[in-house]
């Protein structure tokens, strides 16, 4: 059922809210006072509530169904994280009142900070990066700060990205001033060694690589040892993304793999809410060698017991390569992480990753046969798949919208970019064999009838709140922006 | 454990349908040197909800809620009242436990309330369009400098000496790694009107604050009239997006870029995150935006619908040629400020400006009649500075003995600018008259 | 989409919590130990969100759309009052702990008794029933103990009962010992005056009358004062079912005319959520002539202020009728309502009331000429029709169930009795204007095909999540719980 | 007024519909005395959520909650800890707003939850089938009790001395307004047994409890043989449903009823209520059953559903011969109780049980150890009683002033029967180590 837009609903008179009258005091604002009303619509509460239900009911969520999204962890969120992240004595503190009134708020980021550093093997974590690609950037940051200090700033400017990597990986790179150096990928859809090679033959002005691992096809990186010994013999740093951490956790610590920095992404890893897009969380662990630039604000604890925000880039920071936001990071997100972290516990941790690899591997092991896998072998925590399967005509963005009709949200499209019309299907450890076992009959009944050309499938969805968008119109023109003009456009047409 | 719905029945099926001896099989690619053998040393196994919950109480009682007691601290993060329903809207598994709406058919509800959030930024902020939000208002001040940088192609930022000095260090910490000059103007309480002096012919963009990090509140049109004249752009920021209901906002003094954070519509304090950051902009700008966009078209039977627009500005589409790299941005946040902003309406929100105007008034006039009280913000909306004759860090520390928490230092912010006696004070709609009575009294009491 | 029963999806051994393992200590059951597990079935945490989440979106709500089932007054429910009802000061509380640590609770208590006495100007209020039907039975239980106290509890055993009352009336004045005596109804839906007197005629063995007002015809019992006059004369005791209060708070006091006794559903009046059928609660008040009788526990205040609970019949309950129940009453109802009423206050609640009124006589006008309203002139809070307009083979259900494809609840259908194929709308106060034109529109037009014969309209619904169930099948045979041999036969089928 | 979508407009076009000139007119039928002119004197007009949320916070904040301290209060309502998942689930809009299930076909939710209550009420109790709630344990008794009379066109009812006096209290009550005869058997702590002698041929039902009101658990098959052979039925109660994990439940003893409260399961304390009355009996007794039951059955399309059912013995369709007139019960509740009891599952139950078990066993062992404390209740699941050399009013007073809320006093339950010294104590899967040693210490010194 069509919901309209609440502007088209409410009016600027009508509100949800019973204030009280102001008293009518001498503005202070010495004549600085908005001249035009918003005008914008309220609603009173019943409206307000069904309206924002009704739009909720058009949403698909993991609370729903599987949500196969390659690359994006969705999981379940446990309602505990959600209680807790609630508690006043959380959710109702201010970043910049004193420090001895929020003891407990930086005992908990500390205590957060010790997981993640011992979960890594890594010394040093910065928690202040407010999603995976902040996390990057802090990264990068730091290890543009230590090229700085070692008089190199000017100099190595170029940072290897394999091409299978995520587009935030050179967007990233680009933000810290790096060039992007791409290097391809193997048969195996591992990086390629002679490649990488070859990019390093001239190392002086090489920063470093940003590698995922497991990477992006759903693969651990056979070489990374040797990765990293290159680069650091090259004289750049390993940047590690860790948006796949996932599968690995209490099996391997990246410290151990030569990492020099690593951001975690707190949604994919511990299970905080994804929101619909964020607030994300993006802590980054980082190696001795860039310890000395993390930035401000951290925790410190005192001989004494205390806990101390240092802020400032003096002292113990002086080296810090400075501020990324305006307080400490993701509270809301730490408590939810260190719920799911506390409550999985070490051996819970390590079974979820070993159950979230198990089911990828489930699920590729059970469609390899009528859709085409990637690459041969076992997978880590997704299944990828390229379109090879397909009949003419027939692309990767009909199977995914035929899924939807069969009550699922589509895996990852297209993406990673090295496998022609890629699928990536990540269903993570909080999948269900009965669950797996719907699933994987959907989607093999879906890749029959693409083998086949059935031509249906290219006017999916049909069952879902709406059909196809058309996505070019929107980039044509874009209205971006509720006018009254546009309602009366939209009713004409 | 709880979260993990396999039996050990299921994986011993699992792995013979794979054909595997052993979860061992699917980690056989890990280097030798790098497989953990057995447990991570020092870590607790899981444990049941009430024993978490009992320790994260434990932790939570050891803080001071705002709510507790007479509270007076802003300076960017704002204590305001959160309706009930905005709570449960968000809490809608719905809306929490979604990803990003790269499906739009099953997408809708995302991404309609975006297109609403974009459309009441734009109107709040007086600007042409909005995006889809940034992670704070920190974030989306350093984002508008570097893009001011693009769209303008050159090289100096100039920062006001009333910018937050958080949003001054984020910026300048992104700006000069994209190779920018960052020009800080000396600390002011009524500072802004300082830019237009500053700016030149290199300029990529100034950057001003109202209400400033001292509460002082600024028309910046002059500003604008002198930054356009010289081909440079005009970034208006502010802290306290309840002001926008009150205050003159960005568009009508002429910025050609507004960012700010939305925390205080919807959001809690969160010990300073998640909070939203608010990005609008002018109409011809659009395509330099960073940050994701919903845009309205219509389905394959010409429905109307929403989905993300002009996605080759970013970085999945565009790569290295990204005009950021924010991808994961504050959807649920934002969900909070537009139901909130819903539940209040245009009226609604002038109403609360003015309720928060006039607590800081009256608070003001207390504390200005406490002998020795100096008000040093010449106009402000709800926030000033007050000077007093001894250390704001003793100060403070003595209402906290008096259950008050009186404010942040200036000196917290700003280290070495000699406002070591300077305290930044901040009242709202939560703000009570015995609030203010407790504070006076204390007050009195210590100088 | 089929969802399983949670015991064809879990096993017994599955569970979503996590508990500490027993120590193993010696039991002290003395034997007394159950023999056979019960083999209920348990799922993760993950299982038990998605299972649930999916049934309820099988559900219609308030919170999604206009709910007019005539006499259930399904208002929206305020989230600030489950907000406050968790408050660990009220949701965590033992009825039995001492009363110095409950003295916030009992406040509570207190003031929400000082609230509905003062809006019915009655002098006494029992808190402790459970609903309203167990309202009813405080009020006719505190009757029966005036009887007694008048040594006519043997003799005064016939209750008089209109036959446009809700079943709940008659079957509480059984459940009382009462024998019930029907009460006609006037062509204009009020009590039959004549009737009621011809009843009277033989008076002692009157215990009273139980009246509906407004009744369930959603009129106004115009000869309220002299049916309390009538029935005080003939020695009886007047009980008022305030179901229907709702349509008159800040207009009418019920002991303005005359009421001894009145349940107030909470639900009804004071937007407690109905939780798809219950808790509900049901405080009745009193007159001065039945106030002695109250049951314990009530909440009583002492000249030092502080609260104190009367639990035994004794001292100043020494006259009370007993216990109805194990503790206080509905707590977390009351602190829903007495946050519901204080957000309203005296101001609010009144136009709560005239909304819901206008509400339903802009309802009754709209479908006035295409629908057949069962008596002349305005009415109160509801809007009734009879069937009277419908082609020969139409009948009230069938319209209901076309309601739903319209996206809609029906309304509430053959009831009153005293109409022939009743339909009865409630909107009350929370509907806009808007809402009201969509339902007032969707309705109109299938009376116009019920009108026409339309017999599309007997197969609805279509739309839902189930077509139309076979009620009789159900009843033939109850399968009142799973068994494992039930999911085999259905699968069979 | 934010509850009211109604603005002033609507309302002048609404009445211009109808033809009326203002609100008085639909009031016209108001006998004129009856008539209020103005406002109801001495109430407050409307406020804001901010004004309503502090007022009842602060109420709130006077009463001490059960989890803020050692806490040892039984007696029919327990503190047990309540998974997130279970609040989540009855607070999502769909459950908690919506009414008792008379349209199936868009009301599978409820249906189906209903369905699953039963089957894991009928399981728990080894009863053949429950219904779909009371509205609490008392009520769940009282009845059961007048059921049996029915059933058994018998008139006396016979109550256990270990019965919980509020049960017995309200199933008097109930009982005597039916005509029936009500026999108390004396007070004793462990008394069940007496039952057996007490039955005789005009009995219609014997009502025992195990776990009884002082904790004593006892195998009535001895009673329901008794009363089986007198043609009598045994009504079998319980107040803590997480007994049954581990206890002899009422069907492996010949219970032809069971009724119990099923707050432990899924509920908050919440100061009594809202709780949920769990009702069980034997397959041919169902006819004579009070309250909703719901069953299976077949849509037109032949797939499974669930429909209310058996609605021939219900007030609305049979109105004065209705075997109850229960209508609201407490469905949201039950579904509190089935939604955790799922998440428990058979064997989480049993484990829960043990560990509320032995928790008690620890208990008693450390305060049995304390010179001058004696422990009266000779087999008992998770609370007992004790008997202290002092008055258990003034032993519970000073243990409240260590921060220990030790019990109830049994003389608040038998005011008349010489229990003054008597404790009820209890323990659950929430008492820990620490808050034993804080009861054993405080009682140490006090007597």
């Amino acid at each position: 059922q069509h919901e309209d837009l609440l502007f088209e609903i409410g009016t600027p008179e009508t509100t949800g809210v019973d204030l009280p009258k102001p008293k009518g005091l001498k503005s202070r604002l010495g004549g600085v006072a908005r001249k035009v009303d918003t005008g914008l619509a309220g609603l009173s509460e019943p409206q307000a509530v069904r309206h924002y239900m009704r739009l909720s009911q058009k949403n698909y969520a993991i609370d729903l169904g599987l949500f196969p999204l390659g690359s994006c962890t969705m999981k379940h969120n446990p309602r505990l994280n959600e209680k807790m992240a609630r508690l006043p004595g959380f959710g109702d503190i201010h970043p910049l009142q004193p420090q001895a009134t929020v003891q407990g708020a930086l005992q908990l980021i500390d205590e957060l900070a010790t997981w993640l550093k011992t979960l890594t093997n890594m010394p040093s974590v910065a928690m202040s990066p407010k999603a995976g690609a902040h996390g990057e950037l802090c990264g990068l940051l730091a290890i543009r700060q230590a090229l700085i200090a070692r008089g190199e700033g000017d100099v190595r400017k170029r940072m290897l990205v394999p091409e299978s990597a995520h587009g935030t990986n050179p967007a990233t790179a680009a933000q810290c001033g790096f060039t992007v150096d791409e290097i391809k990928a193997n048969k195996r859809g591992r990086v390629d060694m002679a490649d990488l090679k070859a990019k390093l033959e001239k190392s002086e002005d090489v920063a470093g690589i940003m590698l995922t691992n497991p990477n992006t096809c759903g693969l651990f990186e056979t070489d990374i040892r040797e990765i990293a010994d290159l680069i650091h013999k090259a004289g750049g740093y390993f940047y590690c993304d860790g948006a796949n951490f996932n599968a690995i956790v209490g099996r391997v610590r990246p410290g151990d793999l030569g990492v020099d920095a690593m951001h975690i992404n707190l949604h994919k890893t511990f299970s905080t809410p994804h929101g619909g897009g964020g607030p994300g969380s993006g802590p980054t662990v980082f190696s001795d060698a860039l310890a000395p630039y993390v930035p401000v604000p951290f925790v410190t604890k005192d001989d004494d017991g205390i806990y101390r925000l240092v802020e400032q880039v003096d002292g113990e920071a002086s080296e810090s390569f400075g501020r990324m936001v305006a307080f400490h990071g993701q509270m809301g997100m730490f408590v939810r992480a260190l719920a799911y972290i506390l409550s999985h516990g070490a051996d819970g941790l390590k079974q979820a990753a070993e159950d979230a690899v198990l089911n990828a591997n489930y699920i590729q092991a059970r469609l390899k046969h009528v859709m085409s896998p990637a690459f041969d072998g076992y997978c880590m925590h997704e299944a990828l798949f390229s379109d090879a399967f397909t009949a003419d005509g027939i692309e990767t963005i009909d199977i995914a919208k035929a899924l939807i009709d069969e009550g699922y949200h589509p895996m990852t499209m297209y993406f990673p970019l090295v496998v022609h019309g890629a699928m990536l299907i990540e269903p993570t450890e909080t999948e269900s064999k009965a669950e797996l076992d719907r699933f994987c009959d959907a989607l093999e009944s879906i890749a029959r009838r693409a083998a086949q050309g059935d031509d249906t499938l290219k006017g999916a969805p049909y069952l879902a709140p709406m059909r196809r968008l058309d996505e070019t119109r929107a980039a044509r023109k874009p209205v971006l922006k509720w006018t009254a003009e546009d309602t009366s456009k939209v009713a004409a047409e | 454990m709880r979260y993990l719905p396999l039996t050990p029945e299921d994986r011993a099926n699992m792995l013979a349908t794979i054909g595997a001896k052993s979860v061992d099989d699917f980690y056989t690619d890990v280097p030798d040197a790098a497989r953990l053998k057995g447990k991570i040393a020092g870590l607790p196994d899981h444990q049941g909800e009430l024993a978490v919950e009992r320790h994260l109480t434990k932790l939570a009682a050891k803080n001071r809620s705002a709510s507790s007691g007479p509270f007076f601290v802003g300076a960017g993060a704002y204590k305001h009242h959160v309706p009930a329903t905005v709570d449960m809207i968000i809490q809608r598994s719905e809306f929490l436990t979604t990803y990003t709406p790269y499906q739009p058919e099953i997408a809708q509800g995302t991404l309609q309330t975006l297109f609403e959030f974009q459309t009441q930024v734009a109107s709040l902020t007086a600007m042409d369009v909005a995006n889809a939000s940034m992670y704070d208002g920190s974030t989306s001040c350093a984002e508008a400098a570097v893009m001011a940088a693009r769209v303008t192609r050159r090289k100096k930022i100039i920062l006001s000496g009333g910018l937050h000095p958080h949003y001054a260090a984020a910026t300048r910490l992104l700006a000069e790694a994209q190779g920018l000059t960052v020009v800080q103007l000396p600390v002011a309480i009524d500072g802004e009107g300082e830019l237009a002096k500053a700016v030149d012919g290199e300029t990529a963009c100034v950057i001003g604050q109202s209400p400033n990090v001292f509460g002082t509140v600024t028309d910046l049109s002059a500003v604008a009239d002198a930054a356009h004249g010289k081909g440079a752009l005009l970034v208006s920021v502010f802290t306290e997006a309840v002001s926008l209901g009150l205050v003159t906002p960005p568009g009508e003094m002429g910025a050609d870029i507004a960012a700010g954070e939305g925390q205080s519509i919807g959001n809690g304090l969160n010990f300073g995150g998640p909070y939203v950051g608010l990005f609008s902009c002018r109409e011809k700008l659009v395509r330099q935006m960073p940050g994701r966009l919903c845009g309205e078209t219509v389905d394959a039977d010409g429905k109307r619908g929403f989905v993300l627009t002009l996605s080759t500005r970013e970085q999945h589409i565009r790569r290295d040629k990204a005009t950021s790299n924010i991808c994961t941005n504050s959807g649920l946040c934002a969900l909070a400020f537009t139901s909130h902003m819903t539940l209040l309406g245009g009226k609604g929100l002038k109403q609360l400006a003015e309720l928060n105007h006039e607590a800081a008034i009256e608070l003001a006039d207390a504390l200005g009649a406490v002998k020795g009280v100096e008000i040093l913000t010449p106009r402000f909306f709800n926030e000033f500075a007050i000077r007093t004759p001894m250390d704001a860090e003793a100060v403070l520390a003595m209402l906290d003995e008096a259950g008050v928490v009186g404010g942040v230092r200036a000196s917290r912010l700003f280290p070495g600018d000699h406002l070591g006696d300077v305290i930044l004070v901040a009242a709202t709609e939560c703000t009570t008259a015995d609030d203010i009575a407790a504070y006076t009294d204390a007050l009195k009491e210590i100088i």
